[in-house]
């Protein structure tokens, strides 16, 4: 038992914080909060990628001379952490955008709030 | 099998009246010049299909694939005997309405003319291929086009009365539309062929009661709502609003008739007569015909509107071409195939007087029409025409196809059948002679004084159609050989092959 | 006992994004949030993802903290849930 | 020479004009429009050459930068890309030429931006289609993302506050794609799209597998609008200007259902998935779902664009439908019906448009018969593409359906049949309601001021109409050809294991 939560421990509180992340998107009615709830959903995706490509005992991709160099249980895949360097930039363009958006509706309604929003739209 | 041969001419019929419509369009603002296209098509069409008969008569089978519409199934035109059976019928009815249809709208003052006779050319080349379609799903793509083109007719008035009928009609017909789509591709999945054949071509691959049931009764459906099978009947009736020509040629002859001649199809050559009786399909189609047969004619008692009684009348006829086919029997066949194309050229003498009373005399219901005969003489003699004929009486034509009817269900065994038949004729003498009781007997009121004939382009087509029916009643084979055609036809779909018609050629 | 640090850091992490959802100033739910991509670099750091750690060290908690505070100036720090 | 650099050329050109565009703004306005016309019309060009080279010579494959597959990223153009290439940036031309004038009129002042931002979209759909590798897939899947959302914002009052919902939706979907990649990265270890259906069979826990594309599949749900994950669209096409709709309306659900045709057919062996999992049966009975709902809330709508998107959740249905049948005619009937609609939506959507640049409104009850005199070819137009939506013969609607019917019924799936007739039904009820009002004498007298702008009204001018014209004229065409369309470029990309 011990064992399973040693092993996988990680991804039950990735699945916690994505589905935190979700419930801020869905229930929150604040825009900008659904917008964090977003961005906790995107680390959480993110973060399981690079929990999934950890090894035990390996090490970064650096030709180490004390290593064997055929070994590849040694050495952590490195491409799942490139390909999350380009997750974040997405991640964070796509808040800019948002927060563009976000002060563009606050401009013309002067809430964030979507139930107001709804009724000063009507 | 008789040989096939590669022919544009099939094509160039069905292309006629549609080349009609842009031109018709276009010259929207002249209209003795956009009337000349109608008749143009109109004659172009008829001289192309009669052009045809002396090869159908030697045996000769003309085909034309247009293209490949899918994998498998090109979109293609055959002249059979069957299919040039109905275009003769649709093609030379075309003339007469159009002259008649000139004379209607201009007396009349009909608006949006144009739109008119566009929508009609539209129904008539799609009729036309309806009756030369090679298979199922060019039949569906003409039918689909048919349905389409007769909403704008419908409409025509564009009162409230309209419009709900014409909702009522394009929810009908493009229901039946789909189920018939689903239905021809059920075929395909079944067989992977959908070329006409006589006799049918299911025979072999059906082996479940319940899906030949439900493959049949998919079928009917989308057929029987244009043929006018209760309880699918109910647009007919509301359609009546249209313009008397749209209800004469699409009601009586054009729309309902390529339903019939879409049981026809299937019945005979898609799914064969072998193959309806071994399933007992042949009992639910006679059953729902005689029920249709006996209820339209008892609601027809019921209606003062002239129109109205007609459209019953027209939906209890269709019926019996639809009985004729389900007793299975020669006789019947011939019998419905007959009835077929004298069931047109009478109904339509009807329904051109009618149109012809109102344009006249701005009369629409049964009960105004008293001493009308003294003041449209020749109207009302066209019309005891189609009456006598339609009720059954020698020497009119439909006598002649009411007798091979009657022959048929007593050669098949089923005298319940017969008794329908008969009983259906006194009815017809029921709701049909009190209007020539009123026409003739009966004194005129003041508000017929001052009027006479209506203009010679409505009344010389409702004599010809008349004499027409009169002529087919003496010599069934005149002309066309109609007689021919139909015994022909009958005899390759009970045999299962294809038309022994070479010999009977003039 | 190296795990048990990283259980604690995901705690840390888990808490804090609650936190900032619930959080009905604006602000202090974006410095929260700041905490929360800290804590993911972290573990990325732990996890041997040092470069994406940098990255998500410099962008998702500081660039991200930086927008949200900007946004929440031009806009209003007042959150009803 | 150049034919071997097509998968590369394609979004290469459309990223290389999105930077341009903003240059070419500063030495003349209307440069913009005519770069981004110019762009799309080149990429046109090179999707074409693409499709003839892989319909005779086989297919194209780019490494970029050398990399050989499957460690770097593969640019790949078979049957089914290049197809989809080839309508794309064709639809998306027209929808260009057209919106020259909708975007002076509707959102005039920021044209810079809107071409800019149409080239940033289309290179971001273009490279969805041409590329081999899922992670490179997920990218361009959020460049074209973020493109659209900021095409979106621009509009009426209340855009921002659609495109921001579907900003928060659309980013939810590109992170269940990915986290549904991981899972699958995690088993197979590739990320190159004919690598992992390669080594997939050999995987011998496949759980996690179907996991991760059972994520995959909510994430391109999501963005194509699968029902019930159609929530953005219907505030998002309504409120964006009539250019932005006109160009994302027609490819972009388009793309996203190329990657769920991808997913589910070249990625996994679509059999195994259809007897293995529920998967398939899923995204069937939700397309057969959406197209009776969106069809239902078409029928409640009073503004053409909103009755439009909802019909769009319909459209979509019916792809998702064929998907979900995962046999050779279900194929060929999801491809042929995202070519049709792509016509028949970018047709219906240019209409709006014209009406829109002309009356200034597209709300039906205002719309009266007068239009039918004043634009004439506007109107003929709008009823060929509704004739088609409803699937009357011969235009391409139909075929579509056609193939689909006989899927369903070879495999006696007589609920798809029955939903495919309904929701035909339900969709004439909603285009027969526009036509009777465009070309009917209303019953209810009509508003004075709507008469007389009907009668005052003009045709669209040529460079707005002849992008209608040609999609209406495609319609019939499509569906004259569409057997040829099918047996030449269909038939080839069915996978070979489907055993077509």
């Amino acid at each position: 038992m011990l064992e399973i939560i040693k092993g996988y421990y990680a991804y039950f509180f990735l699945v916690a914080v994505f589905c935190i992340g979700l419930f801020g998107m869905m229930v929150k009615r604040n825009l900008m909060k659904k917008v964090m709830g977003m961005s906790m959903v995107q680390s959480a995706v993110i973060l399981f990628w690079i929990v999934s490509a950890f090894k035990d005992g390996a090490t970064v991709t650096v030709l180490d001379p004390a290593r064997a160099v055929e070994d590849a249980d040694l050495y952590l895949n490195p491409l799942p952490h490139t390909l999350m360097l380009t997750a974040i930039v997405v991640a964070v363009v796509t808040l800019g955008v948002s927060f563009a958006l976000l002060i563009v509706i606050y401009r013309r309604y002067r809430t964030l709030e979507e139930p107001l929003l709804l009724e000063k739209m009507q | 099998m008789p040989v096939t041969h590669e022919s544009v001419i099939p094509l160039l019929a069905v292309l006629a009246p549609l080349a009609a419509i842009p031109l018709i369009l276009l010259s929207s603002r002249r209209p003795n010049l956009r009337e000349f296209w109608t008749l143009a098509a109109a004659f172009t069409a008829c001289g192309l299909i009669l052009s045809l008969l002396p090869g159908v008569l030697a045996g000769r089978t003309v085909a034309y694939d247009i293209l490949t519409i899918s994998p498998g199934i090109a979109l293609s035109l055959r002249v059979d005997p069957t299919g040039l059976f109905f275009a003769i019928i649709c093609s030379s009815l075309w003339i007469l309405t159009s002259f008649y249809s000139i004379g209607y709208v201009r007396g009349a003052g009909e608006k949006k003319q144009t739109r008119y006779f566009a929508s009609f050319a539209l129904c008539i080349g799609a009729t036309l291929g309806i009756a030369l379609s090679a298979n199922l799903l060019s039949f569906v793509i003409f039918y689909e086009m048919l349905s389409l083109g007769t909403y704008p007719l419908v409409i025509h008035k564009e009162t409230r009365e309209s419009y709900r009928s014409g909702r009522m009609y394009l929810t009908y017909a493009l229901s039946a539309g789909l189920l018939l789509i689903v239905a021809t591709a059920w075929t395909w999945a079944l067989a992977h062929n959908l070329d006409f054949r006589p006799g049918g071509f299911l025979g072999g691959v059906l082996a479940d009661e319940g899906a030949a049931r439900a493959l049949f009764l998919l079928f009917i459906a989308g057929v029987g709502v244009k043929a006018g099978l209760m309880p699918l009947h109910s647009w007919l009736p509301a359609a009546m609003v249209a313009p008397t020509p749209v209800s004469a040629l699409l009601h009586a002859v054009a729309v309902v008739k390529s339903g019939v001649f879409g049981v026809i199809r299937v019945a005979g050559f898609v799914f064969g007569p072998a193959t309806m009786q071994a399933f007992g399909l042949d009992t639910i189609l006679a059953a729902v015909a005689a029920v249709t047969i006996i209820l339209a004619s008892v609601i027809a008692l019921r209606q003062d509107n002239l129109k109205k009684r007609l459209a019953f009348s027209t939906i209890g006829h269709l019926s019996y071409i639809v009985l004729g086919v389900a007793l299975l029997s020669p006789e019947g066949f011939m019998g419905g195939l007959l009835h077929l194309a004298n069931h047109a050229t009478t109904k339509i003498a009807l329904f051109f007087c009618a149109g012809a009373i109102y344009v006249n005399l701005h009369k629409t219901e049964i009960s105004e029409l008293d001493g009308i005969g003294k003041v449209m003489p020749w109207t009302m003699a066209a019309f005891t025409v189609g009456v006598l004929g339609l009720s059954g009486v020698p020497p009119i034509n439909a006598f002649v196809s009411k007798f091979y009817l009657c022959k048929g269900a007593v050669s098949s065994g089923q005298l319940v059948f017969l008794a329908v038949f008969l009983a259906s004729g006194l009815l017809n003498m029921a709701y049909f002679f009190p209007i020539l009781h009123r026409a003739f007997f009966r004194p005129g009121g003041a508000g017929l004084h001052g009027h006479s004939e209506a203009s010679p382009l409505m009344v010389v087509p409702i004599v010809i159609v008349a004499v027409l029916s009169l002529v087919l009643g003496l010599y069934p084979n005149a002309l066309v050989h109609f007689f021919d055609l139909a015994r022909g036809i009958s005899q390759s779909v009970m045999a299962g092959a294809a038309a022994p018609l070479a010999g009977l050629a003039p | 006992m190296s795990w048990l640090i990283e259980v604690f850091l995901f705690v840390l992490m888990v808490v804090s994004a609650l936190v900032a959802l619930r959080s009905r100033d604006l602000l202090a739910a974006a410095v929260t949030l700041s905490l929360f991509s800290f804590m993911a670099a972290v573990i990325m750091a732990s996890l041997g993802a040092i470069d994406v750690a940098f990255t998500e060290a410099v962008v998702g908690a500081g660039a991200v903290g930086v927008f949200n505070i900007v946004a929440i100036t031009l806009t209003t720090r007042e959150s009803r849930d | 020479m150049m034919t071997s650099h097509i998968p590369l050329l394609i979004p290469a050109t459309f990223l290389l004009a999105a930077l341009l565009i903003p240059l070419a703004a500063l030495l003349w306005r209307r440069l913009s429009w005519l770069l981004a016309v110019a762009a799309t019309g080149l990429c046109f060009f090179y999707a074409v050459k693409g499709l003839a080279h892989v319909t005779t010579a086989g297919r194209l494959h780019y490494h970029l930068a050398g990399w050989q597959p499957p460690f770097g990223i593969e640019f790949v153009l078979d049957p089914l890309s290049a197809f989809f290439s080839v309508f794309v940036t064709g639809v998306a031309l027209l929808a260009l030429i057209h919106a020259g004038r909708v975007v002076a009129h509707e959102v005039s002042g920021v044209d810079m931006g809107f071409y800019a931002l149409a080239m940033l979209l289309l290179a971001g759909l273009s490279g969805m289609v041409v590329t081999g590798d899922l992670f490179n897939l997920y990218v361009f899947l959020e460049i074209s993302a973020l493109a659209s959302y900021s095409l979106i914002a621009r509009g009426d009052p209340r855009a921002p506050l659609s495109a921001f919902r579907y900003l928060t939706l659309g980013t939810t979907g590109a992170a269940f794609y990915l986290l549904g990649l991981a899972f699958v990265y995690m088993s197979v270890g590739s990320l190159n799209l004919a690598d992992v259906s390669h080594l997939l069979p050999d995987v011998g826990d496949t759980r996690p597998v179907l996991l991760g594309l059972s994520l995959m599949v909510l994430g391109i749900g999501l963005k194509m609008a699968l029902f019930p994950l159609h929530a953005w669209l219907a505030d998002a096409y309504t409120h964006a200007s009539s250019a932005a709709t006109a160009l994302i309306a027609p490819i972009g659900t388009k793309v996203a259902a190329y990657v769920l045709l991808r997913l589910m057919f070249f990625l996994v062996d679509p059999q195994y998935l259809r007897d293995q999992t529920p998967l398939p049966a899923i995204v069937g009975c939700l397309g057969a779902a959406g197209m009776l709902w969106g069809s239902i809330m078409a029928m409640c709508q009073k503004e053409l664009k909103r009755m439009l998107a909802y019909s769009s959740v319909a459209q979509v249905g019916y792809i998702a439908l064929g998907i979900g049948l995962a046999s050779p005619l279900g194929f060929i009937g999801a491809t042929l019906h995202a070519l049709n609609h792509a016509c028949m939506k970018a047709c219906l959507f240019l209409v709006t448009g014209n009406f829109r640049v002309r009356l200034g409104h597209s709300t039906l009850p205002r719309l009266v018969d007068d239009l039918r005199r004043t634009m004439p070819w506007s109107a003929a137009a709008f009823t060929t593409a509704a004739i088609s939506m409803v699937g009357l013969p011969p235009l391409a609607g139909f075929f579509s359906k056609w193939y689909l019917v006989l899927g369903s019924i070879q495999q006696s799936n007589w609920v798809f049949v029955a939903v495919l007739v309904a929701s035909s039904l339900l969709n004439a009820v909603y285009f027969f309601r526009v036509l009777e009002r465009l070309y009917l004498t209303p019953l209810a007298p009509p508003d004075d001021t709507d008469v007389a702008a009907a009668a005052a009204t003009r045709e669209a001018p040529a460079s707005m109409l002849a992008p209608t014209l040609v999609l209406a004229g495609a319609l019939l065409v499509l569906g004259i050809f569409n057997a040829w369309i099918v047996s030449t470029f269909i038939n080839p990309m069915i996978p070979s294991r489907l055993g077509w």
